[in-house]
């Protein structure tokens, strides 16, 4: 089964990853800058795996593995924080969180 | 006689620390005792130095002692050692002999002042620096005794602390001599760096090998702590000025002693400015012209003291002129004899001022005569004698010192016409000053002064303490001279003839006998020509004083002298400041830490505000960070 | 030996500040402290060969890989730089005992400590020792300045701080480059360098702390804002650490370097020299002219050390002493006018002598000795310094000799500003003259000048050996 | 029948010692009863981080010659046990700062978590392939993200958390992007493989090199990937932020050298001038920011941010006097930082308020013990002599120096100059400023003595000016360490 | 015939993962855009698959788009309709966002432009087992044993947090009521 070459993939890596940029950059709601972080994380899987099919071995696969859990556990650590920041009663926008500064 | 020398030194010294670390402890008259005791302890000390001496051969009138080395490294030592020949026994007799009449004289006339212990204290710290001085073994011990009178100088010139004008002249006094211990230092580089040493003897021998220019640098070097230190144009302006100091300060410090070390200087140099002929004769003549201008001067000022201050730089004027053209022991004959009749001059003003509770102008005296019978017959003896009338002693000195002009060729000979001047102006003014304090009637402060106070307290002709030296120094002024008579003995002469003729590979000045009975004549005559102007125009008034508005203003204004300096020197000096205050240190080295301040501070502004606290520009530049990291990476490979 | 001499006064401190003792017992602690210390210093002296090089040492490996170890000793010329911390030091903390500030637990302990930091400078053997020792000298000072002192410390301390740092941190870097090149740090082994940017980065760092023109600026504000004692060792003693780094490392360790750029030094040392003469005989205050008058001593100071010949090199460092000694009394006595008066300003005073002879008589002592008076130790140190930059070039002597006038004048100013004149608005007719303790503070260091000026040649012909064998500076004539 | 490999038990200890405690510590938050909940998980923390220290010595004592484990998954080697060692010092100080802190909730989910960010570091130290590394990353980070944003009610502590979070997931995302560059390009994760493979200059390497860099900088908050920094530091609870700025930097800064220097030694040329670039501009931005801070959290934060820059100089210098100089460097700072916090910490939990310069005021006098301790850790931090700083500093210029950036010096030592500013400033505040305009602690008086919080603040200062006075020690072990990388 | 077909499910799924992808980013409620983000995961999975990774394609599934994003709906649920828009803060940051996201794409394709025709012309052969569960099952208990263990840590660390953060604490309450007390007042 030949598909595309490992190129196509990258390609395809290259413009989730900007557009996961994108989304972290210019997203004002913490929920849509985890999930434009996820896409990232996942940029980077697709590129793990195409390499690791290139390659022929599984170091990439299985790093893309252990991503996937780590994303996961930043999406538990992400959501949790965003729920108490909820919980306090704050508008959920990053853009106001800016106490912090100088 | 080593032991005469360190006592003469010491004992003042002594003196002077007993009555500083007594302080208080000490009655006011026991300072003044302890004072007078250690100076005339040096006397006795100089005395038996100077027998010492007497009883040694010539040649062998030349004892050096060292107490410890002073100032060392390892290639170049200077000691601490004193000098016993006979030039230096001869001024430690004037110095302390003179010294002494004149501190037992200030017992009488500084009773009363609260500050007397200090004044005291100050006196013997002087005697002792000026002893330094002259019994110095090397020119860095010497000019330590040059400076330290010049500090002695300055503490008394200013000893009246609360009087601006006494503070100030104190400080001219010491920042014109500063002026000459730097020209002084500078000489004694080129010695260091020629020959190795600042021995007296060493550095004579060694200054034969060097070039003429350096000789002349080391000739002109000393010249001008000589010319600073005794008043010579143009350096002389500090001395009128001094007069702002108590009397016998005065008369010991600016009349007999001290002014006139800077012709102690230049005999004692004398081996290295008969090496440097041109230097020498500069020496002559800035003598000659300062005894000219100093005596016009005084024609015209009306303080008393200052009169005498002027008559002072031209007697000293005509020592330069005369140690300028090599008549050593000449010069050092009219020191010793100008030493006695211008202290009685002085302590005689004293008497007046003293008795007049502190007046000073001529032009509110007058008739003393009648009032101070004894103050008159001193005074008139110093001023015959200053005139240089046979047979008081300046006669003899002067006259020597004019002869031996006479006797050195072209330029001697047109010093010793303006010699001769000098002495017309030297009548001239002397009696002056003599006929309008002494003669015609009391004036009414003088009036006031006699009839209130007479026989009170302590006026009149002041107590025996004042008295007793003004008698002696007109006794002095009087016989003084009689140690060298032209033609007949020589004594003093050969006293000094190891030091000042005893090289005989030195052309020196030694005039005939027919010169020197010419040269009497003609100062003779000058000199009651002078007295009998100033007869006309002040004693009998016979004539009115001849006016020019123009030269009478430069004249007092002392040839403008002042204000020339003011404006070369002091205003230059302000001016330097301010622009370096408003030029430099404010603006640049104040102005670059602001200026770094404030950019560091701006800066850091700006990178705080960057910190904007929105978390997406944090991670934005996290992402341009990247981007340029990858860019440079890949194309820089 | 050596290591005691530094230890004991840190030790001092270390118990001042550790023991709750009452007030008085502190000061009386420390001055006892100090006291030892000077003792201390005394049998250094008794047991050390002048004929001979580096004593006294003490030697230890502090790291080995980099090549520095511990190393402290003593030379002629730092035993009297030594000499002098301890004596002024041991005064300064005398008069801090009798100014008695609040919080005197740390404040002696603070001195003593200094102390201890400025007699390590004085005998580093080691570049890293003796940076160590030079830092750690600002850290009491900072806080010396910045807790005790007047009204605008703050701007003064960090002026000083940052200035000082700033030089010294240069200083490290060339530290690190020469010591690596040479693959030691200590400065008996290594050999010469002729790297001009080491050489400049060392030199800087001295500038600095001297201060030489233009890296003054610091000056002022620091020795005026300090309290009088603490002004009193920074101007006498700290700065003479520029002293030492200058002659034990700059001249010792960079001859071509040294040689390229002697004009250039001198003629900064002299512009130096005659700007702050002219500075001092316009400023306004007994410590603004004390602060410039040790600026451009400083200059004569680093002028006699870079003639490179042993006249002015020992002219240096008599003058070093006397300035120290100089300008320590002048600054104590500041600060008992100060005391009295509330002031040092010249607009307010005057007429201070009638009726307090001891203040009138220390000060004019100080005052002439400071002007150097021919016949001072003074004097004979600056006699020294230009008879030897003399042999580099008359005009420089010639220059120098002139700053001796201005520095008559503006002494001689300042004393009659204080003393003569009428009376100033604060000199009030019972402000109290010189009392009997601040007489055994002030007598001991004038005593010493004195004495001094009567055998200078005590510090001047003991001053050599300097360095170590094949270093020594050319000789004079 | 699955062959599983032979695990180095002794490598991993130092990391198990700390999950147990984190797992104990878990258990004793929900098991034990509350009242002597907080005793007991800050022991077991403390026990746990003493207790991976002294694995951490015992694999330092033994591991002479460093070799990697199980597939090159991590290394066990003197690097990562003096750092390991390094990172337990600082959690065990840190256990002692927290204990005063009071807290009342999820006070035993708290010394798990951080046992659990210390296991993270002390393994991620040793990490050897980018899988690892990744994955240490993310274990001490989530840990961390949790701890700083702990304080649930105060918003600063939220805010910080979610900044650390979400700046810290996109940092993670770029390193882990450049990972999968460098995998693509090499086919390999594993450092030394990376190294073997030979790409040379291939494009994806470099890329993946770069981005790697960023992400690491991240971590170390090396300037311009330093902007979370002064915000998380200022917001989260100051111990943690102690624990932050000492542990943190000490992973983050050995792992740097790790991969560089064994990952990337042809494409030395590039890297070591990048990261040379970084500390400078770490040097600038630090430094200068700090001199504008008021709040002291917020001004030690941006002063980590310039130390970084010093330590990224020792990086840059990539050779064996380097690595040296970052370990030696590693212990002085790690005390200053943690012992600085700990004053701050005592200072805020006086004042119930955030501590400022302005209310910092007068601290020295009043409480000379912390006062003094908190200048020696200023004068650490500017280098000044009598504490290891003036060493740390000495050993990095010397690097930079062996490495022929001599720039680097001089960046450094103008750094260290503006630096002098801030630090006096805060020496300033403790004994310059009166106290007089000092609000006064809450009603009844002082919070009573913290003698745990006394004794870490001692221990900083022990090991500030001790590391002064023995270097020679010190400087053996970190050359022992530093040896175990292919210079 | 195959690798025909093997290019047009690769270019849907392509496309649908990219369009999934700006739709995430894009979409104002984030409801939608979680939503968005199953398509895009579920699209890439079929990647997974066609780049020889089955194991991973499966986990991708039923890991992300089962289990994350279940909860990640499940809080937005909880925290109701919260839209914002792409606009907000300081111009330079959005100018700056898209300049840096654009100038990271034409990095990467550059680089993998340069690359392309060099170190990845050429793949690796494979076996068919490549990509298998028993492949990756069996590295897990070897060579990555020690990445496998560490996984579970952090999940177990995360989930510790997600405890912490998530319930209420004490202080938060005392606030609450302090504020509603001063409300009251």
């Amino acid at each position: 089964m030949q598909g595309p070459d490992v190129v196509w993939y990258l390609v395809v890596a290259a413009l989730l990853f900007s557009i996961g940029t994108a989304g972290v950059l210019l997203r004002r709601s913490p929920l849509i800058v985890l999930l434009s972080l996820e896409i990232m994380l996942n940029s980077a899987n697709l590129a793990l795996i195409s390499f690791a099919r290139h390659h022929g071995n599984h170091d990439g696969q299985i790093f893309a593995l252990a991503v996937m859990a780590v994303a996961a556990s930043e999406v538990v650590v992400g959501l949790g924080l965003i729920v108490a920041i909820a919980r306090r009663r704050l508008d959920l926008d990053v853009d106001r969180l800016r106490m912090l500064r100088g | 006689m080593i032991a005469g020398a360190w006592l003469c030194l010491l004992a003042p010294l002594a003196g002077a620390l007993t009555i500083t670390l007594l302080g208080q402890a000490s009655s006011r008259r026991t300072a003044a005792w302890i004072s007078t005791v250690s100076v005339f302890t040096a006397f006795g000390g100089a005395v038996a130095a100077f027998i010492g001496l007497l009883g040694q051969g010539h040649e062998e009138r030349e004892v050096v002692t060292s107490a410890w080395t002073w100032l060392a490294t390892p290639n170049f030592q200077v000691d601490l050692s004193l000098l016993v020949d006979p030039l230096s026994v001869t001024m430690m007799l004037i110095v302390s002999g003179v010294g002494g009449l004149i501190v037992l004289y200030s017992i009488g006339y500084m009773d009363g002042d609260p500050e007397e212990r200090r004044y005291f204290a100050y006196m013997s710290l002087f005697v002792f620096s000026m002893l330094l001085l002259v019994q110095a073994g090397n020119f860095l011990l010497l000019l330590a005794g040059w400076g330290l009178v010049g500090l002695a100088s300055y503490l008394l010139i200013g000893f009246w602390h609360e009087r601006a004008e006494a503070v100030a002249a104190a400080k001219k006094a010491f920042v014109m001599n500063a002026f000459g211990d730097a020209t002084m230092a500078l000489a004694f580089f080129v010695l260091i760096w020629q020959t190795g040493t600042l021995d007296f003897q060493a550095s004579f021998e060694g200054a034969g090998g060097l070039s003429q220019t350096a000789v002349n640098l080391v000739a002109l070097g000393l010249l001008g702590g000589a010319v600073a230190k005794s008043a010579q144009i143009p350096l002389h302006t500090w001395l009128p000025d001094a007069m702002e100091g108590p009397t016998p300060v005065s008369a010991l410090i600016h009349a007999a002693t001290m002014v006139t070390a800077g012709v102690y200087l230049i005999v004692r140099a004398h081996p290295i400015f008969e090496l440097a002929p041109s230097i020498s004769d500069l020496a002559a003549g800035l003598g000659a012209i300062t005894l000219l201008v100093a005596g016009l001067v005084a024609l015209v000022q009306t303080d008393i003291k200052r009169v005498i201050a002027y008559s002072t730089m031209s007697q000293i004027g005509y020592m330069f002129l005369g140690a300028g053209l090599g008549a050593y022991g000449n010069s050092m004959f009219h020191l010793m004899t100008h030493a006695f009749f211008k202290a009685l001059l002085f302590l005689a003003a004293g008497l007046v001022i003293h008795h007049l509770a502190n007046e000073q102008d001529i032009r509110r005296m007058g008739g003393l005569r009648r009032v101070l019978p004894r103050t008159y017959i001193a005074f008139l003896v110093g001023s015959l004698a200053l005139v240089g009338i046979p047979p008081l002693s300046g006669f003899f000195s002067k006259d020597s010192i004019l002869a031996s002009a006479l006797a050195s060729g072209g330029y001697g000979q047109i010093l010793f016409v303006a010699g001769l001047v000098g002495t017309l102006l030297t009548g001239l003014y002397t009696f002056r000053l003599f006929f309008i304090v002494f003669l015609g009637e009391p004036s009414p402060l003088v009036a006031e002064h006699s009839s209130g106070h007479a026989g009170g307290h302590g006026h009149g002709e002041g107590p025996w303490t004042m008295t007793v030296p003004v008698a002696a120094l007109t006794v002095l002024a009087v016989i003084g001279g009689w140690v060298q008579i032209a033609g007949v003995w020589h004594p003093f002469g050969e006293w000094l003839d190891p030091i000042a003729v005893g090289r005989e590979h030195l052309a020196l000045v030694e005039p005939s006998v027919v010169q020197d009975y010419v040269t009497s004549a003609l100062a003779v005559g000058l000199g009651l020509l002078g007295m009998l102007i100033a007869w006309t125009l002040y004693g009998a008034r016979t004539r009115p004083v001849p006016r020019n508005a123009a030269l009478q203003e430069t004249l007092e204004h002392k040839l403008w002298f002042d204000e020339l300096y003011d404006l070369v020197f002091y205003r230059p000096a302000v001016l330097l400041t301010r622009g370096f205050r408003r030029g430099v240190e404010q603006p640049l080295i104040g102005g670059s830490i602001s200026g770094v301040t404030l950019g560091t501070r701006g800066t850091a502004g700006a990178v705080g505000d960057a910190q904007t606290g929105y978390l997406r520009s944090y991670a934005l530049v996290i992402a341009l960070g990247v981007a340029v990291l990858v860019v440079v990476f890949i194309t820089v490979q | 030996m050596t290591t005691a001499l530094i230890i004991l006064p840190l030790a001092a401190a270390l118990v001042v500040w550790l023991l709750p003792l009452p007030g008085r017992a502190v000061g009386s602690l420390a001055l006892l402290a100090a006291l030892a210390e000077v003792a201390l210093w005394a049998v250094a002296v008794g047991g050390f060969d002048f004929e001979r090089g580096l004593q006294l040492q003490d030697r230890q490996s502090w790291f080995s890989d980099l090549g520095v170890s511990y190393h402290v000793g003593f030379y002629g010329f730092s035993l009297f730089l030594a000499g002098l911390t301890v004596v002024v030091c041991t005064i300064a903390i005398a008069y801090a005992v009798w100014a008695g500030g609040d919080r005197g637990r740390a404040y002696h302990g603070l001195l003593l400590f200094l102390m201890g930091a400025i007699v390590g400078v004085f005998t580093a053997q080691d570049l890293l020792v003796f940076y160590a020792f030079f830092e750690a000298m600002l850290i009491p000072i900072y806080v010396l300045i910045g807790v005790w002192g007047g009204p605008r410390r703050l701007r003064a301390t960090a002026t000083f701080v940052i200035y000082t740092m700033a030089g010294s941190l240069l200083m490290l870097a060339s530290i690190v480059v020469f010591g690596l090149s040479q693959d030691t740090f200590s400065l008996v082994d290594s050999g010469v360098s002729s790297n001009d940017w080491v050489f400049l980065g060392f030199l800087v760092a001295f500038a600095v702390k001297a201060p030489i023109f233009p890296f003054h600026g610091w000056l002022v504000d620091a020795y005026r804002e300090s309290p009088p004692e603490v002004a009193a060792i920074l101007s006498g003693v700290v700065s003479k650490a520029a002293v030492y780094g200058l002659l034990r490392i700059v001249i010792a360790k960079f001859p071509e370097p040294v040689e390229q750029y002697q004009a250039a030094i001198i003629a900064f040392a002299t512009v130096g020299l005659i700007y702050a003469s002219v500075l001092a005989f316009r400023a306004p205050d007994i410590r603004s002219v004390t602060a410039y008058s040790s600026m451009a001593q400083m200059g004569l100071i680093v002028i006699g050390l870079f003639s490179l010949n042993e006249l002015g090199i020992s002219g240096a460092i008599v003058q070093s002493v006397a300035h120290g000694l100089v300008s320590a009394i002048l600054f104590l006595l500041a600060g008992m006018v100060e005391a009295r008066t509330g002031t040092s300003a010249f607009v307010a005073l005057g007429g201070m002598a009638r009726g307090r002879p001891v203040l009138a008589t220390l000060l004019m002592t100080t005052g002439i000795i400071a002007l150097a008076v021919p016949g001072s130790v003074a004097f004979a140190g600056e006699f020294l310094i230009l008879a030897g930059i003399y042999g580099v070039g008359w005009g420089w002597a010639a220059v120098g000799a002139a700053a001796i006038v201005l520095a008559a004048m503006y002494m001689l100013r300042l004393i009659s500003a204080v003393l003569h004149t009428p009376r100033g608005i604060d000199a009030l007719e019972d402000t109290p003259d010189v009392r009997r303790y601040e007489l055994a503070i002030l007598v001991p260091l004038v005593a010493l000048l004195l004495v001094l000026s009567a055998w200078p040649a005590s510090i001047s012909e003991r001053a050599f050996p300097l360095i170590a064998d094949g270093q020594e500076t050319e000789a004079a004539p | 029948m699955i062959p599983t490999p032979k695990v180095d038990w002794l490598a991993l200890a130092p990391t198990l010692a700390l999950l147990g405690a984190s797992g104990t510590a878990l258990l004793g938050s929900v098991l034990v009863p509350w009242w002597m909940r907080r005793v007991f998980t800050a022991f077991v923390a403390f026990a746990g981080f003493i207790t991976a220290g002294v694995f951490a010595a015992v694999v330092f004592d033994e591991s002479a010659d460093g070799r990697s484990l199980i597939a090159e998954s991590f290394t066990r080697d003197r690097l990562g046990a003096l750092a390991a060692l390094i990172v337990a010092g600082a959690g065990a100080l840190t256990v002692l700062v927290s204990w005063g802190e009071n807290r009342r909730d999820h006070v035993g989910e708290y010394y798990a978590l951080l046992a659990a960010a210390g296991a993270g570091m002390v393994f991620f130290v040793t990490a050897s392939n980018l899988m690892t590394l990744f994955l240490g990353l993310e274990w001490f980070s989530i840990a961390l993200y949790v701890l700083c944003a702990m304080d649930t009610h105060r918003e600063e502590s939220l805010e910080s958390g979610l900044k650390y979070l979400i700046v810290g997931a996109f940092g993670s995302a770029v390193l882990l992007f450049g990972s999968a560059l460098v995998y693509g390009a090499t086919g390999e994760i594993g450092f030394s493989e990376i190294a073997a493979a030979g790409a040379g200059d291939d494009v994806l390497l470099l890329a993946g090199l770069a981005m790697l860099i960023a992400g690491l900088g991240f971590k170390a908050s090396a300037a311009p990937f330093h902007m979370w920094t002064p915000d998380v530091y200022q917001g989260a609870p100051t111990s943690v932020t102690a624990f932050m700025s000492a542990a943190t930097k000490v992973a983050a800064l050995v792992l740097t050298l790790r991969l560089l220097v064994v990952g990337f030694p042809d494409q030395e040329h590039l890297w070591t001038v990048a990261i040379a670039v970084i500390a400078i501009v770490s040097l600038a931005v630090g430094n200068l920011a700090a001199l504008v801070q008021r709040d002291v959290k917020r001004l030690l934060a941006y002063s980590s941010v310039s130390h970084a820059g010093f330590m990224l100089i020792a990086v840059a210098a990539n050779n064996e006097l380097g690595g040296r100089a970052l370990l030696y460097y590693l212990i002085p700072y790690g005390a200053m930082s943690i012992g600085s916090f700990a004053v701050v910490a005592a200072r805020e939990r006086e004042l119930q308020a955030p501590v400022t310069l302005e209310n910092l005021g007068g601290l020295g006098w009043e409480r000379p013990f912390l006062g003094a301790a908190m200048w020696v850790f200023m004068l650490g931090f500017m280098g000044m002599p009598l504490t290891g700083g003036l060493i740390g500093k000495f050993y990095v210029f010397s690097a930079a120096y062996e490495a022929g950036w001599w720039w680097l010096i001089v960046a450094g030592v103008i750094a260290t100059a503006i630096s002098l500013y801030y630090y006096l400033g805060i020496v300033r505040a403790l004994y310059v400023r009166p106290a007089a305009a000092l609000e006064p602690a809450v009603a009844g008086g002082s919070p009573p003595l913290d003698p745990l919080l006394h004794t870490a603040v001692f221990l900083s200062v022990g090991v500030t000016i001790g590391s002064f006075f023995f270097v020679q020690p010190l400087i053996d072990v970190a050359r022992d360490a530093a040896a175990s990388l292919p210079f | 015939m195959g690798d025909f077909l093997v290019w047009v499910v690769w270019f849907l799924a392509a496309a649908g993962c990219l369009g999934s992808g700006l739709a995430v980013v894009t979409f104002t409620n984030p409801f939608f855009s979680a939503l968005a983000l199953i398509g895009n995961l579920g699209s890439l999975a079929v990647l997974f698959l066609l780049a020889s990774a089955e194991f991973l394609a499966a986990a991708q599934v039923l890991v992300y788009a089962g289990a994350v994003m279940v909860m990640f709906l499940f809080v937005i649920a909880y925290l109701g309709d919260r839209s914002k828009g792409i606009a907000g803060g300081p111009s330079w940051v959005r100018v700056g966002a898209v300049v840096a996201a654009s100038a990271l794409l034409v990095e990467i394709v550059v680089v993998i432009g340069m690359a392309a025709g060099d170190r990845l012309s050429d793949p690796a052969d494979i076996q068919r087992s490549f990509g298998s569960p028993e492949e990756i099952g069996r590295l897990f208990l070897t060579d990555h044993l020690l990445a496998f263990e560490i996984t579970s840590i952090v999940l177990l660390v995360a989930a510790v947090g997600g405890v912490v953060l998530g319930s209420r604490s004490r202080a938060e309450d005392e606030l609450e009521e302090a504020e509603a007390a001063r409300a009251g007042a």
